[in-house]
């Protein structure tokens, strides 16, 4: 049996204008796994602040940049890698905020890696070959 | 593409501003600016009538974030009402639904005013 | 002032199921060109039968083959690359049904290239660097 | 993901095939079989009720026109009744219209259906 390619691969500039397009697949693309409606929501979500972030952070706005996704589909679930070459995170530094604390004290930004780590069931930072990667991944019952 | 557009109505001392779409990163400084806009004509009570709101990220929720407490300091509120089930989701995960009263529909958000203000 | 990127690319494996990822792709992609909603409908119709004859004809239903699609916003127009590897189609080799005969003659298939000629200003065949391409575009008022 | 789902009614002399969702050269065999599975059960008067159908592809009309001659040599038919506009767009586009008798809704299509067989 050959090996079959269960991926599929978005590149787009470091622009917010094509969040919609990413976040579109996102979800077109939980549904194909198997995830239901309210769950492909919360994926396209999470995929729209970890793409979010290196637009603002990464990039910090610089709209000649690239953007790569890669949905995978995998027996037991859906694996999202972001790869960008901006400025990094490192897993070690991400502090997310206490939801009841913020609550006290609202401020304007600091929900996007906390609404990834909420929606998704796992959430990596690390370096791969010269790139930033950001991978989620959700489980399909 | 238009991603959001944004409806505004006003009566009596509530402003009731309704978002059409999508909410993120791209579409937030509309979002925002009609927000401001209300709090600098000094409508400080402000309902959000998410029926047509499909889509948010934590972006839009900075925008409301940045001004609940102006809004609250001048004896106003952002309430929400009929918001959709992935909307719902994000204000729920978050424990918002503590920070902001979110009803039904726009009567029963009226309703609610019109009780504690008596 | 530096070159902003204005476009985006998709890789899918050449199966039928990813077909739906590419035209919700393609139809957001024309929405953010300025197409109506019409239209549209139409452009992602074209690239819908654009990739299923890779899949199909230049593929013949291999799954474990790569298609490309870029999709490229120019000051007036959408213009869509989708390239592959398989058996390539020579522009002069296509030759359209006409309707009219069709419809005394009704068969199977032999609809797609007419459907993608009708709803796209402009569709062409061509070999690019060791890859065949099918660049399709519509223009924006 | 459940890209078409199929309901098939029968009354009368008449089947109404509802196909909801997008029929594409992925979902086409699924289309294709219920049709087939109509002709083979002898109903060769065939209602395509499209007010679900989001989307169809030329491998969709392929599947239609697969079948076409064979109902019409058994006295049959295959119409078509509420169509979206861009599904329309395919058939007018391809002056299928013609081809094919092409009703507002289902009831328009059992009034000429009643019409003819007078
Ligand atoms: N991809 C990234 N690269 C660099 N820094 C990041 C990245 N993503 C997030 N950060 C940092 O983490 C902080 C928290 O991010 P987040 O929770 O998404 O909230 P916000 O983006 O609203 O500030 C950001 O303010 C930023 O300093
Ligand atoms: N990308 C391609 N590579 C090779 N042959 C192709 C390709 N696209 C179309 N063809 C040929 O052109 C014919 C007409 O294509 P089309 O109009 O899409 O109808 P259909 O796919 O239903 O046969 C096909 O049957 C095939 O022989």
């Amino acid at each position: 049996m050959k090996a079959v390619p269960e991926s599929f691969r978005l590149v787009i500039p470091s622009q917010t204008r094509y969040l919609n397009l990413v976040t579109g697949l996102a979800k077109r693309a939980s549904l194909v796994a198997g995830l239901d409606d309210a769950v492909a929501a919360k994926v396209s979500i999470a995929v729209d602040e970890a793409v979010t972030n290196v637009i603002v952070h990464a990039y910090q706005g610089d709209p000649a940049k690239w953007v790569e996704v890669e949905l995978r589909f995998v027996p037991t679930a859906l694996e999202i890698h972001i790869w960008h070459t901006g400025q990094g995170l490192r897993e070690d530094q991400v502090i997310l905020p206490d939801p009841g604390e913020y609550v006290k004290h609202p401020r304007k930004g600091g929900l996007g890696l906390l609404l990834m780590s909420r929606f998704m069931d796992e959430v990596h930072f690390r370096d791969v070959e010269l790139r930033h990667e950001c991978c989620m991944i959700k489980y399909v019952e | 593409m238009a991603d959001l557009s944004i409806q505004v109505r006003e009566a009596d001392d509530l402003a009731v501003l309704a978002p059409d779409g999508f909410i993120n990163a791209h579409t937030v400084r509309q979002f925002e600016s009609a927000l401001e806009d209300l709090v600098k004509a000094g409508k400080f009570t402000i309902l959000l009538d998410c029926e047509r709101l499909n889509y948010i990220s934590s972006a839009g929720l900075g925008a409301i974030m940045g001004l609940i407490e102006t809004v609250r300091e001048n004896r106003g509120d952002i309430l929400l009402c009929s918001l959709q089930e992935n909307v719902f989701a994000i204000f729920d995960t978050l424990g918002f639904t503590q920070l902001y009263r979110v009803f039904a529909n726009e009567t029963e958000a009226r309703k609610a005013l019109a009780e504690s203000a008596e």
